[in-house]
């Protein structure tokens, strides 16, 4: 017998509800105090095609999915086909009683077939077939023994904006599945068993920055939907009004981000947030922020490139391109959270940065990232230490006692110079892509423009210090040192852990801050590893290169992934042990 | 303290070519925001790339040049942010109506209060003479050598089209007429196009100074024509011939902006509400939707 | 007595003809057998301000100008103001009779004044006054003993387009000036010679670049006007009808790329040209013709950055930019001619490695060497060894045979797919910026995804092989080896020249292609250097940087200019000696 | 030999929604396509990204599926370079008159002689139901949980003031009417528009099958209406209520294409041209220009 320690499978086509029962599910089992990661799979069609929603459950909290599925709830004969070789023996499968000839293979793999009247409950119970998906959770429920209750709760919620009659036929459903398990079925290892934990949020990376960045006073969001951005602009949508923001669907990605430097520009704090295609479309208008000293946010969910590449699916294709976009050079900042924690943390400092640096901050996620869910304490993002620092802005106060003449771009020894924002009859002065002089006027001078440049170069200095150090995690002493950055943070780390309890020695490098950083720091992490392996989501193993650009070390080996699907534990152990 | 001309004179000498019409635009702007009292702390004028769009660098008011096209974005995102500046978009016909050309009809279907001031040489300028969206059929240039074979923009009837407002046009050589324009413009609750023939006169040798007098006549003279008929307006946005109307071609007025839609800005500016820490009932209710 | 080794300054306002006149003096110098370096600077204005144009001429050929002025034509005063400096001990000012008090300060450093009636004559002998340029030229090689007749010829042909009249009085004009000058004028060290040589041709590197590509096939080209870019599309507007081509002028630079796409897909050798703001706004499609493996050559002429920066000036800013541009990782082959032979080069080489490698060619130039002219051999240009090789393209006859399915993205050894284009009934298929199978169906298979990326990957090995290693000039064994790319090579190439004159020991490798590049090779160039010192017109040294990135080398020394200004060799000189 | 229906049958399986209306628009076209005889080699289509812009990857014929918003700059490359190919662009209504609408602006201006369906199913359907640029005032989706209050895009009084020289509307749920409207914007000469509306139902669960129906009509049979009056046009354009106007709105024939006016085209296309190295007289003149 095992208990709470197991994972789930729900497979169905689209307009099965894979999602949505999935992140239900997921959370009706948070709020039995479980830890839970949440995979999302899904096609670029609205309905049809093959998706599938994965739950890893455990009592400890947890950082990623893992492959070994020990119950799969087929939706449909497909799933089955789909996902029958992931299942462990001893694991089970629950499908609808009608499909004929399954039972045999999984028996012959030593899976458990759990045929369910799942169609017949859901008509019956429900009066619609999609409600499939809610039977086959309740006989999950049922099959591994979960309290009912949190399960009802979450039908409850999810549902109460459709109405009583749904939320009370969707219950029906669920209870019928899973009376119907405890009735019918006797042999399973895996049980769950709710315990009790302070509240818990299950939460995936997209909404967590945007926790983060409303925390911190974002004002102003301009977007045009992309997977997997979207999440962001229609989460500000629905919270516009309540925390005082406009969120604006523009007509495309360029005057997203126009919109936001002209918010920002005149005080608000802005951003927009986009997947590589729209971050193609903001290129220009960047290099403009960056010669304007525009403190904008820009939010990059990758998605596997080039071009349309694989919509829905998952990749970290786009470092490089963010790090050199748009003609020209100028002060940029990068943050590429790993985490949900560190998604939050980016929404909050990220306006932060871009304020006291008075240039574009940019945080890369990723589509793994951007909609995996996982639980968290809700003392994991902690509001209260959220501060906003608006960095050098002058306050009318400061300006109305200003005696000297204001230049907006004035040469200081930390590059910053204080920003005013239009409206005050002290500082009215002009902003421009064109190389200016302190003031802001139009100037072809030589020596202007090479120490406007440095000016603007150094405040790269002065970011620096407050940058965070790549993260290490696991034994000081290892033999191999694993690197990664951003979303991988999960599937490493837990792979770091499971090499570690079996005896192997080995840790993990983790960048979520990328630039600009303290490479003297990383050549001596480099110096100290023994052997260095890069884990990448991308074809050339854009991360490594970076460090070898900046700190002459190459890295050892690399593993790459850049089929769509994110890495699991697994599959980085797999990986390094061919060498 | 009533605000004169001379409020908005910047330090920058212009550095356009002598007699080009962009001296006429910058005048009868600072004439008609000066005759509104409006203060420079109180404007921003928004520019792209061009001639014209320098504008901002010879005038005395809040100033965001950007980058070719993107003028009426820019200009939204900083209005929505603070409606209570006078926000004025500024710039070239390359840059409204061509690379720009789709921004333009979405701030027409918002309806947001800006002004919007095309400079209208017909021609690309900076960029040293290449034809551009509103070039007649057959103008010579060095990227239409054997004369441009595309069907000249009509800013008119495309605004008709989209659902602007305020449309009228103007003249860089009729600078009263002008600055009555543009603070009839400046006044208008929503968007308020003002196409500005402005002869250029290095790259445009056919619609010159002359060429215009000879043409031009204002609607407001014209027996029987009025700002609110739309079909008047369409058969007038198509006359571009011997005889060329200036004035005011429609209006519509007590249309909601978009501004005026958006919930969170009833309570006053983006920028007036500042920020704030959460309070401990928001930061509950934020993570309680995740439970 | 110095003969046929001297430098003319001309200088005045926009509007004057400071470009055109120097220009056309330079072409007069070349028909008299003479090399010339024409550097041109300008303000981003029309009238007004200060611009200035120089001319280097020599016996042998040269490759950039120098900074020491011999004779400045000073159109107005500001010029004397602006320029007075650089001219040498010996040197003369011409300048208008009319201006008071240049005189005795020209006298004090040794400068000898040239006053004459420049007004005067332009009104009386042309009838208006921006006629002052042709007299000022009349003047000068009056004053340099030149040939008047190699003058007269250019004022005929430049001319002759707008009149007879026109192209009389500045006949009249030039040969008065000429006149007043032999009559006038007895003291002057710097004397010029016609010499008899084969004809030369004057280019620039937009130009040559054109030539190239008429050459090699180019039949379409799209774009939108941006400086230092806009002479290519214009040169292509003067020429379409006569060489079979097709140039449109789009509504932004989105159109531009894509049009291209659209014809390159169907058959046509297409291409755009641009600077780095166009650039940024191509960089979606640049992806999407790497997805879909669209033959496609893109000229970013670079101009001082971020945003509109200094629009009418030069830097090398855009590498990294280049390299990286676009969501995902796709080939993408970059060359950067150094010379106005490079870029005629590359214009032909660049639809060929395109159609062989099915994928975006990107040239990169920059303002220097976009518009800078040079005098060269009228066989430096090697029409005659043009082959125009579309690679693996089936003719209609090859698919009328055809007895298979038509796999347009077949996999195959070499990552090179033969292609058809559309219009063959045996080859009829789809394109898509999505990942995609053999046939060109979508698809989100992650083992086709992996085979795909990897196919298409291959083809940067084919490529490699035939990209030009970097080449080194000077002595094999050198103290300091000088690394550059693109258009620096000519200010690099003298400064060495000058160096080993010296006796110092200097040698230089200059990087015509960028990617991909055999590294293996650049190492080793790196292992055999002593001191390297990286001379870059950009602030970061991005091509010492992709040098460490991809041979772990660290270049020693950095010498950088990011002011707008192209390199001379008498500064390159000066600073490497500050260490 | 005849071209039949069946020749455009591409092997993929539509992943369209069972019910959606792009089935219809793809039926529709293949029946036209043969009707007009032509074969799948002889037709390019363009598409862009959206629901609608998989079309290509449905049907057997010469297909590029570009980016989103890019359609018409692609089709036009492709048909300025092979002028002998039909070019179809077809696209949904956000990446027809959102992110592309400066391009359709355009192609509208230069006539170029392309056929552009639009699948307007006033949504984003692929990107999961956001708020289009036709979604009618107070249209509720994800990005406008509280209503779109932007005025919604008028395709057909926008091509009118842009100088289309065919506009019609169809509907995707009658198939004949819309084939015979396809026909008709084939054998068009110069820019054809096509906007259909396309029930999309899972996302616009307004504007249904069903909904049309009940308001749709046909100007064919419009008593006195004929497709040749500007200003009856410039009327019909605004007709979407009670009663909403589907069949060939305008059209004006005889108008030179863009192509036409190209002399470089005037010996055949680009690509039937061929390549081939310069005579030496060609260099010597190329050669000549610089010496
Ligand atoms: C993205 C981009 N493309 C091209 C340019 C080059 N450019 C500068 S101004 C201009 C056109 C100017 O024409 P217009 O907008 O009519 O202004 P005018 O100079 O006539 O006032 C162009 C193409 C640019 N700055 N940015
Ligand atoms: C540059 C860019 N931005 C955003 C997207 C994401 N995207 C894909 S389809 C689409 C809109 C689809 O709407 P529509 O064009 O109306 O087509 P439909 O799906 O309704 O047929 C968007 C925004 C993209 N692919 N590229
Ligand atoms: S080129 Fe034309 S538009 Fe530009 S400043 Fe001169 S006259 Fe004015
Ligand atoms: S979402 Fe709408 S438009 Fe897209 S396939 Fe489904 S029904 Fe059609
Ligand atoms: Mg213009
Ligand atoms: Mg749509």
């Amino acid at each position: 017998m095992i208990k709470n320690d197991m994972t789930f499978k729900i497979g169905g086509e689209a307009g099965q509800g894979v999602e949505s029962s999935g992140a239900g599910f997921a959370q009706a089992l948070a709020r039995g105090g479980l830890h839970i990661f949440g995979l999302q799979d899904y096609m670029s069609r609205i309905r049809g095609g093959h998706n599938f929603y994965q739950i890893r459950v455990k009592e400890e909290d947890i950082y990623s999915h893992t492959d070994a599925v020990h119950l799969l709830l087929a939706l449909n004969p497909q799933a089955i086909k789909e996902h029958i070789e992931e299942v462990v023996e001893g694991g089970g499968i629950i499908y609808d009683e009608s499909w004929q000839g399954e039972k045999r293979e999984l028996e012959g793999r030593g899976i458990v077939p759990f045929p369910a009247p799942l169609k017949r409950i859901a008509e019956e119970e429900g009066g619609r077939k999609v409600m499939m998906n809610t039977a086959a959770l309740g006989v999950a429920a049922g099959l591994t023994g979960y309290d009912f209750e949190p399960m009802a709760s979450v039908i409850e919620d999810n549902f109460r904006k459709k109405g009583a009659s749904v939320v009370e036929r969707n219950l029906k459903v669920a209870e019928t599945g899973y009376r119907f398990a405890q009735e019918n079925y006797h042999r399973f290892d895996y049980r769950l068993e709710a315990i009790e934990v302070p509240e818990r949020m299950v939460i995936n990376g997209n909404h967590a920055f945007c926790l983060g960045a409303v925390a911190s006073g974002c004002r102003f969001v301009s977007a045009y939907p992309m997977t997997p951005a979207t999440s962001i602009m229609e989460w500000m949508a629905t919270h516009a009004q309540r925390y005082g923001m406009v969120m604006k669907h523009t007509e495309d990605e360029i005057a997203a981000i126009c919109m936001a430097i002209g918010a920002a520009h005149v005080g608000a704090r802005a951003m927009t947030a986009t997947s590589g295609g729209g971050f193609s479309l903001m290129v220009e208008a960047l290099g403009l922020a960056g010669m304007t000293e525009t403190p904008l946010v820009v939010v990059e969910a990758q998605r596997p490139g080039p071009s349309t590449g694989l919509a829905t699916r998952t990749e970290q294709g786009d470092l490089r391109f963010i790090l050199h976009a748009s003609q020209g050079e100028f002060p940029r900042l990068i943050l590429a959270p790993g985490t949900v924690e560190e998604c939050f943390q980016a929404g909050a400092r990220a306006f932060n940065l871009a304020e006291k640096y008075q240039c574009p901050v940019i945080v890369v996620l990723d589509n793994f990232l951007a909609n995996s869910l996982r639980a968290v304490d809700k003392e994991a993002f902690d509001f209260a230490s959220v501060e906003i620092d608006r960095g050098e802005l002058l306050t009318s106060e400061d300006l109305d006692r200003l005696e000297s003449r204001y230049n907006r771009f004035q040469f200081t020894e930390s590059g910053i110079s204080p920003r005013a924002v239009s409206s005050h009859p002290k500082a009215v002065y002009v902003s421009t892509g064109n190389v200016h002089d302190e003031e802001g006027h139009i100037t072809e001078e030589p020596t202007i423009r090479t120490k406007m440049m440095n000016k603007k170069m150094r405040k790269l200095e002065v970011a620096r210090r407050e940058m965070r150090e790549p993260e290490l995690y696991g034994p000081k002493e290892a033999d191999i040192t694993l690197l990664g950055w951003g979303s991988t943070y999960g599937p490493i780390r837990e792979a770091v852990k499971a090499l570690n309890k079996e005896g192997r020695k080995v840790n993990f490098i983790h960048f979520m801050d990328i630039w600009p950083l303290h490479w003297e720091e990383v050549a001596e992490m480099m110096e100290r590893a023994k052997q260095t392996v890069a884990v990448e989501n991308n074809y050339s193993g854009q991360m490594a290169d970076l460090i070898r650009t900046y700190t002459g070390r190459e890295v050892d080996k690399r593993i790459l992934r850049y089929d769509g699907r994110p890495f699991s534990p697994d599959y980085i152990i797999a990986h390094l042990e061919v060498q | 303290m009533m605000s004169e001309v001379k409020d908005f004179a910047s330090p920058v000498r212009p550095t356009w070519c002598p007699g080009c019409g962009n001296f006429g635009i910058l005048n009868a702007l600072k004439r008609a925001l000066a005759n509104l009292d409006l203060e420079p702390h109180q404007v921003l004028l928004v520019s792209g790339i061009g001639c014209g769009s320098k504008l901002p660098d010879y005038m005395k008011a809040n100033g965001f040049m950007g980058i070719h096209g993107r003028v009426l974005p820019i200009a939204t995102g900083a209005k929505l942010a603070n409606h209570e500046l006078k926000v004025i978009a500024v710039h070239g016909d390359g840059d409204g109506y061509g690379i720009g050309g789709n921004h333009f009809l979405y701030t027409m279907r918002r309806n947001m209060d800006l002004v919007d001031i095309i400079q209208n040489n017909q021609v690309y300028g900076l960029t040293k003479g290449q034809y551009s969206p509103t070039s007649e059929r057959g103008f010579v240039t060095k990227t239409s050598p054997e004369g441009a074979i595309e069907l000249a923009v009509n800013p008119i009837a495309l605004a008709l089209a989209a659902g602007a407002t305020f449309i009228a046009r103007g003249f860089a050589g009729e600078l009263p007429h002008l600055a009555q324009l543009l603070a009839q413009a400046i006044e208008h609750r929503g968007y308020a196009l003002v196409d500005v023939l402005q002869p250029c006169v290095i790259f445009n040798r056919v619609n010159t100074y002359d060429w215009f007098r000879a043409r031009l006549y204002k609607l407001e003279e014209e027996e029987g024509y009025g700002p609110s008929n739309r079909e008047a307006a369409w058969e007038k946005a198509f006359e571009w011939g011997d005889r060329i109307p200036i004035g005011l071609f429609y209006q519509v007025e007590g249309l909601p902006t978009y501004e005026d839609q958006l919930p969170a800005l009833r309570v006053g500016s983006l920028v007036k509400q500042g920020l704030r820490p959460l309070t401990p009932e928001e930061v509950e209710a934020l993570k309680q939707e995740f439970v």
